[in-house]
């Protein structure tokens, strides 16, 4: 298989950018592409400690594997790709998804690392609680999903 | 029929799962309807009409029928990556 | 310092993404974009068996130095960049540089990366020999130089 | 006055570098026409005309004066990343 899609429980395993690379490695790629998502400490001008992530597990990773074979179709068949997207509770700097892309030229590298993240945030059934340091918690306003028939 | 549909994201003040009554032609907006009451003065009003449901494959429209058996979810807007 | 460029003996010391990573991380970067490029077993209709990297170091490090402060100019202070590149014969598969940006948000770190290798390419003095499973070695048709005052 | 230039990439064949002795007066062109010579027939013809020459801050503009205590390099069309 030339995809790996995955949802994980952080608090279990951590994600790790290198098994995403080792994945997507292969003799024919010249070219991986890689996006890490992180806890940052500041959102929208308050302070944060951490954020939770929850996850519809089963459609989300039924939706990262559309989104990774739509980028094969767009992309070339000899895009490998992985996806990793985190569930649980992380810190500031914590790892929430690991996306890979490799391909025998850059360009097409870039392209669909790009295009997976840019998906994945406006299709898959995930939703991220901020904690703040004031000892608040919000639920981040999202993007309304479309239905299909 | 019941209906036993996932909470996910803000809809978790529900509990894990919330379990509905409905018609056996129930369709899909017929969920929202009866969700209605459970959420009302919470804030999630708003939010309930700008969420949509799903099965473990796919977003469900509005005009599906409904399957007691599927494992259902209600999916409010997303915020994910 | 917010920003890291290198010339490496691959022989010595190989190129390491996670070094990369770790570099670029910070509190308040919500994103990480990473490029890595591998030498290929196929180039041009021939089959490839390693890549010898030829670098003039000091002049090198210098034009990285100068892409990843453009870089920051073009997509803000708050980005931090990391570049190795590598110098010395590397077998398929071996990275022969790695570039990762890190920023507060996913836009620039993708766009400030790409930025990086393309400059990389195009104006750094880096010269790639091939040499193939026949037993030849062939130096890589390049991008010529502009001359500055 | 004596020049040495560091060679790179095809240009390795000639060695780890070359020296050239050249007019105090010599500006940076005045090095490729040195270097015809000693690559005529060899196919580096055409790439010493595509050649740059740089110090170990900047691609030197071919109108530039030569400094004999600089470390000088010839930059053949460029492939890395």
């Amino acid at each position: 298989m030339s995809i790996h899609v995955e949802v994980r429980d952080t608090e279990k395993q951590v994600l790790d950018p290198s098994e995403a690379l080792a994945f997507v490695d292969a003799p024919g790629n010249g070219a991986g592409a890689l996006f890490v998502g992180a806890v940052r400490d500041f959102n929208q001008g308050r302070s944060v400690k951490g954020v939770s992530y929850d996850v519809f597990a089963p459609l989300a990773e039924q939706s990262f594997a559309e989104i990774c074979a739509e980028a094969q179709t767009k992309w070339g068949e000899n895009l490998r790709l992985f996806v990793v997207h985190g569930k649980g509770r992380l810190g500031i700097g914590g790892l929430s998804i690991v996306i890979a892309a490799g391909s025998p030229h850059r360009g097409e590298a870039f392209s669909a690392c790009r295009y997976v993240i840019e998906e994945i945030k406006s299709r898959s059934p995930v939703w991220k609680q901020e904690h703040y340091v004031d000892g608040d918690s919000e639920w981040v306003k999202g993007h309304a999903l479309c239905g299909h028939d | 029929m019941k209906i036993k549909i996932q909470m996910f994201g803000a809809f978790r003040v529900l509990g894990q799962e919330v379990e509905l009554d409905l018609p056996e032609a129930a369709i899909v907006s017929d969920l929202r309807v009866a969700l209605q009451p459970k959420v009302s003065g919470m804030e999630l009003d708003e939010l309930l009409a700008l969420s949509k449901f799903a099965n473990v494959r796919v977003v469900l429209a509005d005009t599906a029928s409904l399957d007691a058996t599927e494992v259902l979810a209600i999916l409010p807007p997303v915020s994910g990556g």
